[in-house]
């Protein structure tokens, strides 16, 4: 088909050539996998803050993979959080309210931190149910 | 006594122009001008690269006439010309230049160094540094009339021979012929056939031409010594001779530094114009042939070169006549590999050949010379000039070459086609 | 839940900002500024811990810009949470009290945190006829500066008035206006210089001061995170640069095509900022993406760099306007170095004495 | 006085005070050669040697290609200063500025093609200041001078556009800080004869002119 005739221009997207340095980051994610089943320490790395280009991320991604579990947090913009296809590994995306990407990262963990209802706020849950249960009682007997 | 340091100086200030001013301003010390010189190129000794000849007057000028200079001399940053610094500069503006120009030719901003080294060579002999032989010439050609001391007699002598030789009747002191006739010394001393030579040649074109007992040289040490002065007197005696004789056409021998005084700075030093023209002897013989008045037979089979005399050709401009004149004459004739403007000067002019002290130095740069005529493999070079013919035969002979050396009026006259017989 | 974090806690409860959101601010804040993720858990522990920062914000010779740009009155956004971790107790365009009961809310603040308060800047100080140019409550910006100043545990320059003096300093600098490190040397001092700076470098140097006190700062005092590049430095436009492709007017192919400004009086390249990165509008765009050759507004003087449609290689005034007075002077230097030249002539022609025969050892005529 | 200040001193000021200098200094040094006058040629003339004077402005540029090996490096940086000063692209936007008139720059890798060249040549022309014993001879200060201030453009000048060295701003404060000592030497030193080269040919070629002889 003649591509003039389009009814929609198409933007074409030039891949740019891979820089390989997802390798770099797959050595980096293995080291810290083994860390974390010998003594469960968490690692995140942040993607903004190495020089990969787009087409690099793409590699990345569709070597890890997509897992089960895939997350949207609305925190004043959404944040995308998904598993890749290996276990305990975490892509997180961060973006603000006109769905400007702030943050992107990769969490090495069993969960990430930012899904994990956090003790304090559970603290709160109590005194929060206690009210709701009174709240509920009073609402029938009237 | 007049000369002195202080004139010596005082001099330089006087013959420093807007030339000399743009020259210093615009040399940039790159030592092309060596390349060019024989004095440097035959011996390999820097001392000798021409831009260091006239480092005295760079100072004086730079000193006294740029702001900047004064400021440098005050700050104590260059340091003033001392009567030693002229003494040491004797040896590179007299006994290692023969003024030949080359130089010039080849700076790329365009100094004309020997312009300055002439104008060097006036603050020295105004410092009375000029050396004792040049001196001497001098005082012989005023007192006597004559760069070798050959007094009017002689010529005589040798004019009463050369009317029995040919036949012909040669003029002293005619009033309104075509030319006044000049000699150099060398002409006179060795090669006095030219008397002969000439008379048959322009008996042949049919013109008129007389010498003078008033001025029968044209020889001018004053232009060597850099004593523009005495050159005044000297071209003062021709001037005088041709507007006595009024002759309108004043011929100047075959000799270099001759032509350049008498045809280039004799107006300037005595400071008007001439009421007469002056040609190089071979320009006067180019025009009779032009003019089919001058005739020859036969032809030099055998190879000849020809050496351009420094101050007629490259400085003097006569180029072009003596190539004519020599293919009416030779079938082999042979151009050196830098010939006309960009000629190898002989080692000998500028009065170089008249310092003994020079002696050895001129004898080692006529090397290059010497590769220029061994390269061509000919039998006879023809020159035009006096001096550069001693000098060559001085060098063929040092250096055992069987090469001859002949002048080209002579060479000329060898040939000349003679109507009916005297 | 000691008092302290529950404050803060509840306090986040009640601007509705979940803790989630709280970690993402902390997140993007530590990314922005290129701090490790381990920061990032660090920076959110010890905000939620701290017992909220005091602030003093004092205006100068200042045109609101900054504070319009930290604050970002159209709509909260990320970068305005800042404000929930310090209680801003004094800031004469955005507090309630006015007048006497202004300055008396600062003076307590003053006294209360008494060496551990911040003191914000924004706009120049004027310094001619005793600083009388601008004044608070009767007070010059001077002397306001050198009191409050003197409790302040560090200073925080923003804007590039504050600075470096921005407009009011631009030539002829009527009011003799100054950048605060002029006049206070003892004090930490932070740079953020822009005219206004991006609110999130501002954010982002605040979260840094109150999380791990002073940033890294470079030999002008301002923070390496955001002002460590130039804006050439990471310029989407610079392989045009490299190729010499440059637009030659605003609206050209050259400029459709979205080649180099550099022709255009782009300062990108002397101009230190995060502008290329960190862009505006909340990441929407920055001056050089939407067309507009970079002013330069994070360097000193920046108004007075010759012009912000000429080129950073061409000539600050006008250097053709000398080249005529000067000629004219060498012209008139030369006459009379000529004259010196003339009189010079002249004496050497009339001490000249004649060469002579006799001088040549020749007889007397 | 911060990189950008001495930047701004740089292109304002510094400007200024270098083409004031220059200006005046060379304006001074052209008046006061022609202060010293030219006598008057009296003898009879083979040409006016005026139109010869002005062909030899031209003519003495062209290379002698005996001294080759001499005059091929300062032809390289003589040649290649000028193309880097008048087709650098910021340089045209410079003149510009200064004369008003515009003309297309060259492309950066060409300019940097003869930067490089340039500097390799004159390297060559300070070795063999060393090296040849005519040149070590007639070096003086003055010329190890000259060649310094327009080395450092050169240098300066490529280590800015590169970023090599400094950051940028100060690199290109130097750049042009270099420049303007250049702008100051050229009338107190032989960088006279940028100027001052077309007199000395003129005089020469008018006067070879006047005698008609080849130069």
């Amino acid at each position: 088909m003649n591509p003039s005739k389009l009814a929609i221009e198409i933007p074409l997207e030039i891949a740019e050539p891979t820089t390989g340095m997802v390798q770099a980051v797959l050595r980096e994610l293995l080291e810290h996998v083994e860390l974390l089943i010998k003594s469960g320490q968490q690692h995140v790395i942040d993607l903004t803050s190495l020089p990969l280009n787009d087409s690099d991320k793409r590699e990345l991604k569709n070597l890890l993979g997509k897992g089960e579990v895939s997350i949207t947090l609305s925190t004043l913009g959404d944040s995308k959080i998904f598993e890749t296809g290996i276990n305990g590994i975490w892509w997180i995306k961060h973006f603000n309210p006109n769905e400007q990407l702030l943050a992107e990262l990769i969490e090495i963990t069993t969960i990430p931190e930012i899904i994990k209802s956090h003790p304090d706020d559970i603290e709160q849950a109590a005194f929060e149910l206690k009210k709701l249960i009174e709240n509920n009682e009073s609402g029938e007997e009237v | 006594m007049s000369t002195s340091f202080e004139q010596g100086i005082n001099t330089l200030k006087q013959v420093i122009d807007a030339p000399i001013a743009a020259y210093f301003s615009s040399c940039t010390n790159c030592g092309l001008c060596s390349r060019a010189c024989i004095f440097y190129t035959e011996t390999e000794n820097p001392k000798y690269t021409p831009i260091r000849r006239v480092e005295p007057m760079r100072r004086i000028w730079e000193q006294e006439f740029t702001l900047v200079g004064k400021a440098k001399k005050a700050l104590g940053l260059s340091k003033e010309v001392t009567e030693q610094d002229l003494k040491d500069c004797v040896e590179l503006a007299f006994e290692s230049c023969t003024t030949c120009g080359r130089c010039s030719m080849v700076c790329p901003v365009g100094n004309d160094i020997v312009y300055m080294i002439r104008r060097m060579r006036e603050g020295l002999t105004a410092a009375g540094l000029a050396p004792k032989s040049l001196q001497d010439a001098a005082v012989r050609t005023m007192e006597k009339g004559s760069v070798m001391g050959f007094p009017m007699k002689t010529l005589e002598a040798m004019v009463k021979a050369a009317e029995k030789e040919t036949g012909i009747e040669i003029n002293i002191d005619k009033p309104d012929v075509d030319y006044l006739l000049l000699l150099s010394s060398a002409e006179v001393m060795q090669f006095n056939e030219i008397i002969a030579s000439l008379a048959q040649i322009f008996k042949e074109a049919g013109v008129s031409w007389t010498f003078s007992s008033i001025a029968h040289e044209a020889g001018n040490p004053g232009m060597h010594m850099g004593a523009s002065e005495i050159e005044a007197q000297m071209i003062n005696r021709i001037v005088q001779a041709a507007e006595e004789l009024n002759i309108k056409n004043v011929i100047s021998p075959e000799c270099g530094h001759a032509y350049m005084a008498i045809r280039w700075e004799g107006p300037n030093v005595i400071g008007r114009p001439y009421p007469f023209k002056v040609y190089h002897i071979i320009e006067v013989l180019d025009k009779l042939r032009e003019q089919g008045k001058l005739k020859t037979t036969g032809c030099e089979l055998e190879r000849i070169t020809f050496h351009d005399p420094c101050q007629a050709a490259r400085r003097g401009g006569v180029n072009q006549p003596q190539r004519n004149l020599l293919n009416m004459v030779s079938s082999n004739f042979i151009e050196m590999k830098d010939s006309q403007a960009c000629n190898w000067c002989c080692g000998g002019g500028g009065g170089v050949n008249t310092i003994e002290k020079a002696e050895p130095l001129m004898k080692k740069v006529f090397n290059r010379k010497r590769n220029q005529i061994e390269e061509l493999d000919v039998t006879t070079v023809v020159t035009m000039c006096a001096t550069c013919r001693n000098t060559l035969e001085e060098g063929i002979e040092n250096n055992n070459m069987n090469v001859q050396v002949l002048g080209l009026t002579e060479l000329v006259a060898n040939h000349l086609l003679k109507e009916k017989k005297s | 839940m000691s008092d302290n974090r529950q404050q803060l806690a509840g306090e986040l409860q009640r601007h509705g900002i979940s803790r989630r959101t709280f970690l993402k601010f902390c997140t993007s804040m530590a990314s922005a500024m290129a701090l490790t993720p381990a920061a990032a858990a660090e920076m959110a522990e010890k905000l939620v811990k701290i017992k909220r920062q005091s602030v003093i914000w004092l205006s100068f010779q200042e045109c609101t810009g900054c504070t319009e740009s930290i604050t970002r009155a159209d709509k909260p956004s990320l970068e305005s949470l800042i404000f929930d971790f310090i209680s801003l107790d004094y800031h004469h365009t955005l507090q309630a009290a006015s007048g006497d009961a202004a300055e008396l809310a600062r003076e307590q603040a003053m006294h209360d945190n008494a060496g551990k308060y911040i003191l914000v800047v924004d706009g120049s100080i004027p310094l001619k006829d005793g600083g009388v140019y601008s004044t608070i409550a009767g007070m010059t910006n001077l002397d306001m500066l050198k009191q409050v100043a003197k409790g302040a545990a560090a200073i925080v320059a923003i804007g590039s008035c504050a600075a470096f003096g921005g407009l009011p300093k631009a030539s002829p600098n009527p009011t003799g206006a100054v950048s605060v490190s002029d006049i206070i040397h003892d004090k930490p001092i932070i740079n953020i210089p822009g005219c206004p700076p991006i609110p999130v470098v501002m954010t982002g140097v605040l979260a840094h001061v109150l999380t791990f006190g002073i940033p890294e700062l470079d030999d002008m005092g301002r923070p390496k995170a955001f002002y460590g590049d130039t804006i050439h430095d990471r310029c989407y436009r610079r392989p045009f640069y490299d190729r010499g492709e440059f637009a030659k007017s605003f609206d050209d192919d050259g400029a459709r095509k979205g080649w180099c400004l550099y022709e255009l009086g782009c300062k990108g390249p002397t101009t230190h900022n995060a502008c290329a990165t960190v862009k505006w509008n909340n990441g929407t765009s920055f001056p050089i993406q939407s067309g507009h050759g970079c002013l330069g507004c994070s360097e000193p003087d920046f108004w007075d760099a010759g012009g912000f449609y000429k080129a950073i290689s061409t000539g600050i005034g006008k250097p053709g306007q000398w080249a005529t007075g000067a000629l004219a002077a060498g012209a008139a230097a030369g006459l009379a170095s000529a004259y010196l030249n003339k009189v010079t002539k002249s004496k050497a022609e009339k001490d000249h004495q004649e060469v002579t025969l006799e001088d040549m050892g020749g007889k007397h005529e | 006085m911060n990189e950008i200040e001495l930047l701004n001193w740089a292109r304002g000021p510094g400007l200024a005070y270098a083409t004031i200098i220059m200006v005046f200094g060379l304006t001074l040094r052209v008046f006061e050669i022609l202060s010293l006058g030219r006598a008057e040629e009296l003898a009879e003339v083979r040409g006016s040697g005026v139109s010869d004077g002005w062909k030899m402005i031209f003519k003495r540029s062209l290379p002698e290609p005996r001294h080759w090996k001499l005059i091929t490096a300062s032809y390289i940086f003589h040649v290649g200063l000028l193309v880097i000063i008048f087709f650098f692209i910021p340089h045209t936007q410079f003149f510009r500025d200064v004369f008003g008139v515009f003309w297309s720059g060259w492309p950066n890798y060409v300019i940097d093609f003869f930067t490089v060249l340039s500097i390799a040549a004159m390297m060559y022309t300070l070795v063999s200041r060393f090296v040849d014993p005519t040149r070590r001879i007639l070096s003086k200060m003055s010329d190890y001078f000259a060649w310094v201030v327009t080395f450092l453009p050169l240098v300066t000048g490529y280590m800015a556009f590169h970023r090599l060295g400094m950051d940028y701003t100060t690199m290109l404060a130097v750049h042009i800080l270099s420049v303007e000592l250049l702008m100051i030497s050229l009338p107190i030193s032989k960088l006279t004869h940028a100027i001052t080269f077309t007199m000395a040919r003129y005089y020469t070629g008018s006067s070879n002119g006047r005698r008609g002889i080849q130069s």
